[in-house]
């Protein structure tokens, strides 16, 4: 695997950009490989649009913008517009199919997980939709050992929420 | 189907279709009730102009209110104000914005306006927190508040009356509301913005977010529970020793007086000056 | 009936916002089970024959979701 | 133009006198400022004047609340300037480019000072020329004219405000201490002579909805407050109607491009320059005061038939490159004349260098315009 | 240096929280600013740290004061900073140009944001480049270091630090929302490992008159508070002693001169480059995190055959006017790339046109560096 | 010959030979009020540092005084010493610099550390007019008085009680004398060099030249006399009507309180989070 | 006799400044016949034996330019 | 007569500007000739240093700065080290005798005027000095009509001290 560019597009308050960085930390401090991590989200801090792009490579990574997504994670109906065309051919598409309904079929794969209904029923919290997403990517991607992200939500969530974010993922891992 | 439509919906900017606050804020809750005020005096969006500064606080007629708004830069909007209400003197001026914006950053152009009594209303949204940057503490933040900038405490003394300081600079008309009292709220705006000289609001108003959640005061609700018990108006509070009176909230209309106000003591020297009388600044086109 | 109407997607929800159930005195709401389009629960309207048109949930909602129908309400009489 | 505005006549008369009088001429209602060393006679002069038809001058808390209050007045119609000098253009910077993000008309006169810092304030330099242009944060254009005499105070101060109007965008006036307190013959031509330009408005009854008020590189007609426009004017990103967006980025892109195209399209309107050069070998480029001697060195230079011309630039912002490329294939050397230590010369020597030898001959002192004696020298130097 | 500061290890570190590791790794006791997007985690993460070892982060009333502050401390002796972003910037002009013109050390940080003005604040463009040179009134000489990821937020705050006390001088960290927020590798070395400079003061007990404790090129000791130095600070023009002159051209002239010159003549020591241009026959240059694109671009160019190098400016001001030209008499064509509309452009473009072909590729969209694939194009056109 | 020489000659620095101001002006007085007051204190010029910013008041300390000086931008002196006397917890901080430097352009600066109650002696030189530019207006300067800037009078409302507003911001010792009371002046200063805390003092100082020669109020002994005149204590205005005190000026201490004093509060959060008793802020080396 | 002195070169003058003399309650000063090289007119002393040493005369002067004998003077006691 | 430059120096409150304004206010606007005035002071209001240049000329000024002084008039010691190397060899030196007396010949002419004391002693004001310098200079060179100066003088002062200054100007007419 040469270099893997991942798009996560969602608003603020789904955490986006802790997916981002739950990649980034799992490839780079615990999987041996390379990574780079950026953002941008707007000024709300509830509700408005957030962005979070994720480079893996086995190599050193020169140009750290995602040009293409290998992988585009498509988290809110608003993200459709402003990321779907940034998808590469063959890419994988990944959507919270609660929250995400206006995506038409293309030249891509998708991957649709309730994950927001999957939080709210079983985790009793719709905060943790983007680990279900998370695992369910992992499932199905083998981008990144489950061990590696497991070891980087211990490290990267605060101690109290650490079980619901593992068990969410867990939970996508059985997802696809 | 029911065919209610929210009174104050005319209000609203037709392009916005949400606030952009996060859920619980009271800032549309301020919203609201400035609206309401308007309304309630049978004036119009077009009698207005609507200025703020950056923060949620300054999101609320930026740019919800269907009207001429000017979005300005941080801790500057009274500045700006001032030159609009020079150029039109019969438009009502009504700043709205945050505490960090009108107390920390633009501290010197609140005092300084309120010490000239120019007209125009101040509505000045105290969350007690700089909301949209992520909650740093403000010079109104509690003494020993763990903020994203004080995490062992603010160590400050903070400002726990901003309406005071008001009135010591010289303005005309000062209230002090909470988002627990919307009605009376309404009522101090409705003075306000009939008030011939600077008159200045303070509106304590929940932050759930960035105050409530972080710093462990709780949700929306709890905070205006928290309001509503700690409140006080100043008849009350008039009856109380200092110490009653600690981290209570002082409500209430504190001052409405009386003094020579800025765009009429311009216009009467333009007409000493000019020999003639004529129409203030507003002489030129357009 | 004309009294009450919740705008459910301008709503952001009863587990953080929730003031319009706090400010109700009559139990006329309660939480919605489903979510609205932006995976917020909106509170549904269960007792509107309690209602006293007293309109602190209009009034307090922070998002202008909730109307009271006008019967008391007056231009300039707030 | 109103006659009472309009005081016609000959004079002897300070450069900052003459830059109030010019701002009167061309119609400002509307001045802010707070008072500073070398600009106070501008302020002085205005607050007595502008009353008397009509208007006036607010000394405000700061310079930052000055440019505000401009900013503000500017959106309720009126023709608004503020004058000061280095450290409140420092202070300023902030909202100066909001005055470019909501395309304000405004005229902003820097009388330049000696510096960096609080330096030595009577003594004119030609120090914040590229502050003008880059002082703010962010990319972006800016119209700024050089005058060199009294006189010049006046004329270039009635461009700066038809600029400001006609293409919705504060102008700088750069004078400096040197030609600021400088006096000379002025001298003002009757009212009907001076040319006055009034902003674009919305046609009155516009749909508000239908107000197209921003980031049209023609200049969008200004959706003034007051007239039921209910403008949304906000300097964050936003797109033709005033909405903010601020996430993405082709708006970003739109909201700088736009911005910079709609002065950089009419660059050549705006341009103006003195090009004495036809046949010459060398050719002093220079603006301002420094432009003077830099005449009187070429004309002495003339007379010992060497063949000197001189390109003096009085738009020097948006940086009018094409006039620079034109001279410099024309001749074989440039020297650059500056009252610094060459703010301008990398953005000559750029468009320059390719077609020329270009050097900088600096002021002997930093304060003290270039002796045509020495620009004589350095003319022989190159010229050998 | 103390152990407590330096948090030895390997990270997948924002590059925000890389600089503020970097201050404390460098000796910082000190830091004041005011919140901003997308500068805060800086501060939040200093405002964590510093304690801890004795010092302090403090949030002031605005960007003016914070500087102030800093300015005040480090003439209390202590190694300080501020961060911040455009706007911020903006409003510190004023105070900046008195820290160069009193000479004192400390470190700005500016996490550039989309602009000009509110702008977009969470998108990342390298749109202050100028300001910082310029931004304040007058003449004057800067330093600039422009990392291009987490790890260089932290090696270059580490020089920035040491460039500050060297230089006794401010020092700006030009970085962007695009790289403050990245995150990548960060490896923070051994304490030992970590060079920290420390400002020269004059010797304890010399006689407060004979103290020269300013204007020298070579770096005079500076009299820092509280020794009993009597130290006479002012930014107004003035002499090696610190006495004001407030009339003698001469003074001002000296007074300019000498504090260009202090920069000017270490500018070979300041300036870091990474060249890669060896029989290139193209050359791109670039800073900051558009380095990257271009690095990646010039590879692939060279896979295809194309003799294609880089040239990076880590050191952007003092302008590196010399590797300029030393690159541009090696090579034919010169592509400079900004993630801007071409602010540093104009000064390389000066030093390299006489040599070679100079042309400037801006970012297809203003806030998104540029597309390896685009910078290819443009390279296949020019090779043609 | 006789020998006598000033005794806070050894104050000044030696390589000024004259002051820079004007016949007259108060600047003086008040300069050598401070230097009484420390050497009444016996302490040294070294315990000093001394901040101002930019006009005629702020040339008092720079570079008249002998000892470290750091003489800022203008209006943001307060600022500045925030820095220092955060890295210098044990010396004395004073700012000496005028009401257009300390009340107009740098008001904020003021309020917020009055707030703070950051410990530091504050010296506002109130001429009520900018001297240095050449007299225009200044908030402190009367309504309807022509400067420079307003030459058909002024017309706003002033600053009529900085004192006052310092107090509402929250310092910790305020008093106000005039160039008229030097030893009351002294006194208080020595109180306010002492006070741990925000320690403001004002000082209504004359300006022949700009105020007193241009709007006709006389020169520098008639304005001292119009200044003992219209001087009244605090106990005897407590005595008196608003309208008998109008045009009156209320001398003496007004506040002298004990309260949270910062650098203190900075210290003890420093220890809190540094799990360890430790020296401040100036930790580090220098 | 070391009661008082008046650093001339330091004066600006009885006309424009003569805060002195005001201060002064025993008529100890009056103006110099001739100026001072910088053309201000500074103070003589006159009644030297009048003087009180009350010091007010050098208190009040701003340019530090009069000197009263430290005979009452002590430090710390002002 | 070509192109005359004239540089004053002496201290703030001196009047060293309004000579310079008189001078050229009387060649621009009453005597048919072209003038360029220039100035530079300290900011100390009183007693700083203060400068003036006028440069009169038949033709149009180009260079507007006083390069060599035709004539330096020094008005204050500390501009005697300050200007008196601008002056032009065989250039006419004036001074004010009671306030300059450093001043060792040279290649130049010297006009010294008591005007301080004679204004102090004659006019009871010592700041009219300037005027009485004006006279003589005025007397002495011809440089510019008595009539257009005394033009000037009427336009330039403020009423009420109009007849000093007329006065003051004619006494020193008397004087060379
Ligand atoms: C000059 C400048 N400094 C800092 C900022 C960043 N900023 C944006 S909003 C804000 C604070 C807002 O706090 P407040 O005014 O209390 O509004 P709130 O969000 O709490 O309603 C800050 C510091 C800015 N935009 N401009
Ligand atoms: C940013 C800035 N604006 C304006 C000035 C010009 N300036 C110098 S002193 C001064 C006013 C001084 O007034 P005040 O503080 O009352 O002092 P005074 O001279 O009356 O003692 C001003 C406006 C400046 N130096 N810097
Ligand atoms: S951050 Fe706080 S103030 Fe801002 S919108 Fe959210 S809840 Fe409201
Ligand atoms: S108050 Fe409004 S926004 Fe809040 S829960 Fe009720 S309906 Fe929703
Ligand atoms: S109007 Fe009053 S009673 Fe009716 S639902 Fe709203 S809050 Fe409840
Ligand atoms: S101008 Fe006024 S305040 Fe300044 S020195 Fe002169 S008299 Fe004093
Ligand atoms: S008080 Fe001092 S300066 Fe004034 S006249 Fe007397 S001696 Fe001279
Ligand atoms: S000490 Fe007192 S009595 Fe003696 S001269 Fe001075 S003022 Fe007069
Ligand atoms: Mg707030
Ligand atoms: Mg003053």
């Amino acid at each position: 695997m040469g270099r893997t560019e991942i798009l996560i597009g969602g608003v603020g308050g789904q955490g986006v950009v802790l997916s981002g960085i739950l990649l980034g930390t799992a490839a780079s401090l615990y999987d041996g490989k390379q990574a780079v991590q950026t953002q941008s989200y707007s000024s709300e801090l509830r509700g408005g649009s957030a962005r979070a792009e994720v480079i893996i490579s086995e190599d050193r990574i020169t140009d750290p913008e995602v040009r293409r997504a290998d992988i585009l994670i498509l988290m809110a109906e608003d993200a459709v517009g402003r990321y779907l065309n940034k998808i590469k051919p063959k890419g994988l598409l990944v959507i919270d199919a609660d929250l995400v309904k206006g995506v038409t079929s293309g030249d891509y794969d998708i991957l649709a997980i309730p994950a927001t209904s999957i939080a709210d029923k079983e985790m009793n919290n719709i905060i943790v939709a983007n680990l279900i997403i998370l695992g369910a990517l992992i499932k199905k991607t083998k981008l990144l050992s489950v061990e590696s992200m497991e070891k980087a939500i211990e490290a990267s969530v605060p101690k109290k929420a650490k079980d619901l974010n593992l068990k969410a993922f867990r939970r996508g891992l059985e997802l696809s | 189907m029911n065919e209610l439509v929210h009174p104050y919906h005319c209000f609203i900017r037709p392009t916005v279709t949400h606030t952009t606050f996060c859920p619980g804020c009271g800032d549309g809750t301020v919203a609201q009730s400035i609206l309401r005020a308007i309304d309630g005096l049978g004036m119009d969006m077009d009698d207005f102009v609507f200025v703020s500064g950056i923060g949620c606080a300054a999101w609320i007629p930026s740019p919800f209110f269907n009207a001429d708004v000017l979005h300005t830069t941080h801790g500057r909007p009274i500045a700006f104000a001032f030159g609009i209400k020079m150029g039109l003197p019969d438009k009502k001026v009504m700043v709205v914005s945050g505490d960090g914006d009108l107390v920390a950053i633009g501290g010197n152009h609140l005092i300084q306006n309120a010490r000239r009594n120019i007209e125009m209303t101040v509505i000045c949204v105290n969350n007690g927190i700089y909301g949209m940057t992520g909650g740093q503490a403000a010079p109104t933040t509690p003494m020993g508040v763990k903020t994203t900038t004080t995490p062992y405490g603010t160590f400050e003394n903070f400002f726990e009356d901003i309406s005071g300081l008001v009135i010591a600079a010289g303005a005309s008309f000062v209230a002090r509301w909470t988002t627990a009292h919307p009605r009376q709220l309404t009522n101090s705006i409705k003075k306000a913005i009939q008030k011939k000289g600077f008159a200045f609001i303070e509106v304590l108003s929940q932050c759930p977010v960035q105050f409530g959640r972080k710093m462990g005061t709780g949700n929306a609700v709890q905070m205006l529970e928290d309001y509503k018990k700690r409140s006080i108006s100043i008849k009350e509070a008039k009856k109380l020793s200092p110490e009653e009176l600690r981290d209570r909230i002082v409500v209430g209309e504190f001052v409405d007086l009386d003094k020579p106000e800025m765009v009429e003591e311009v216009t009467r020297m333009i007409r000493r000056a000019s020999g003639e009388v004529q129409e203030v600044v507003d002489a030129g086109r357009g | 009936m004309d009294t009450l109407r919740i705008y459910d997607e301008l709503c952001k929800g009863v587990e953080e916002c929730g003031i319009c159930i706090y400010v109700c005195k009559e139990e006329v709401f309660r939480p919605s089970e489903t979510l609205n389009q932006k995976g917020y629960r909106p509170p549904v309207i269960v007792n509107e024959d309690l209602c006293t048109q007293c309109e602190n949930c209009m009034i307090f909602c922070p998002d202008l979701a909730v109307v009271v129908s006008e019967k008391k309400r007056k231009k300039g009489s707030k | 133009m109103d006659e009472k505005r309009v005081h016609t006549g000959r004079y002897f008369m300070m450069g900052n006198v003459a830059c109030a009088e010019g701002a009167l001429a061309a119609g400002c209602e509307f001045a802010a400022g707070y008072p500073i060393t070398p600009a106070t006679e501008i302020a002085n002069h205005l607050a007595e004047k502008l009353p008397r038809v009509g208007g006036a001058f607010f000394q405000m808390e700061d310079e930052i609340s000055s440019i505000a209050a401009v900013i503000g007045a500017s959106w309720a119609g009126k023709k608004a300037m503020t004058v000061t000098s280095g450290p409140g253009i420092s202070l300023m910077l902030e909202n100066i480019g909001f005055a470019i993000g909501v395309e304000t008309p405004c005229v902003i006169v820097n009388v330049q000072r000696g510096a960096p810092t609080t330096g030595m304030p009577t003594i004119g330099i030609q120090g914040d020329m590229v502050q003008a242009k880059h002082g703010s944060h962010g990319d972006y254009e800016i119209i700024a004219l050089c005058p060199s005499s009294p006189q010049e105070m006046f004329d270039h101060t009635v461009i700066a405000f038809n600029y400001a109007e006609r293409y919705r965008t504060p102008v700088f006036l750069l004078s400096d201490a040197f030609v600021g307190h400088m006096r000379e013959e002025v001298v003002i031509p009757e009212a009907e002579k001076i040319e006055t330009v009034y902003r674009n408005i919305p046609e009155p009854g516009t749909d508000p909805l239908k107000v197209k008020g921003f980031l049209d590189e023609d200049v969008a007609p200004m959706p003034i407050f007051g007239k039921g426009f209910k403008a949304h004017v906000t300097s964050s990103c936003h797109d033709e109607y005033g909405k903010r967006n601020l996430i993405d980025i082709s708006a970003l892109d739109k909201f700088v491009r736009r911005l910079s195209n709609k002065i950089l399209k009419h660059k050549e309107e705006i341009t103006l320059v003195e090009r004495d050069y036809e046949d010459a070998e060398i050719v002093l480029v220079s603006y301002g005061g420094v432009s003077r001697a830099a005449a009187a060195a070429a004309s002495q230079a003339r007379k010992r038939g060497i063949p000197v011309g001189t390109l003096r630039l009085i738009t020097v912002w948006p940086f009018p490159g094409e006039e620079i490329e034109k001279m410099a294939r024309k001749t074989k050397q440039v020297i650059v004349l500056e009252n610094n230590l060459g703010q301008v010369y990398p953005y000559i020597k750029a468009e320059a260098a390719h077609f020329a030898e270009v050097s900088f001959l600096p002021p002997k002192l930093v304060g003290e315009i270039q002796d045509p004696e020495d620009i004589l020298k350095k003319i022989e130097e190159v010229s050998k």
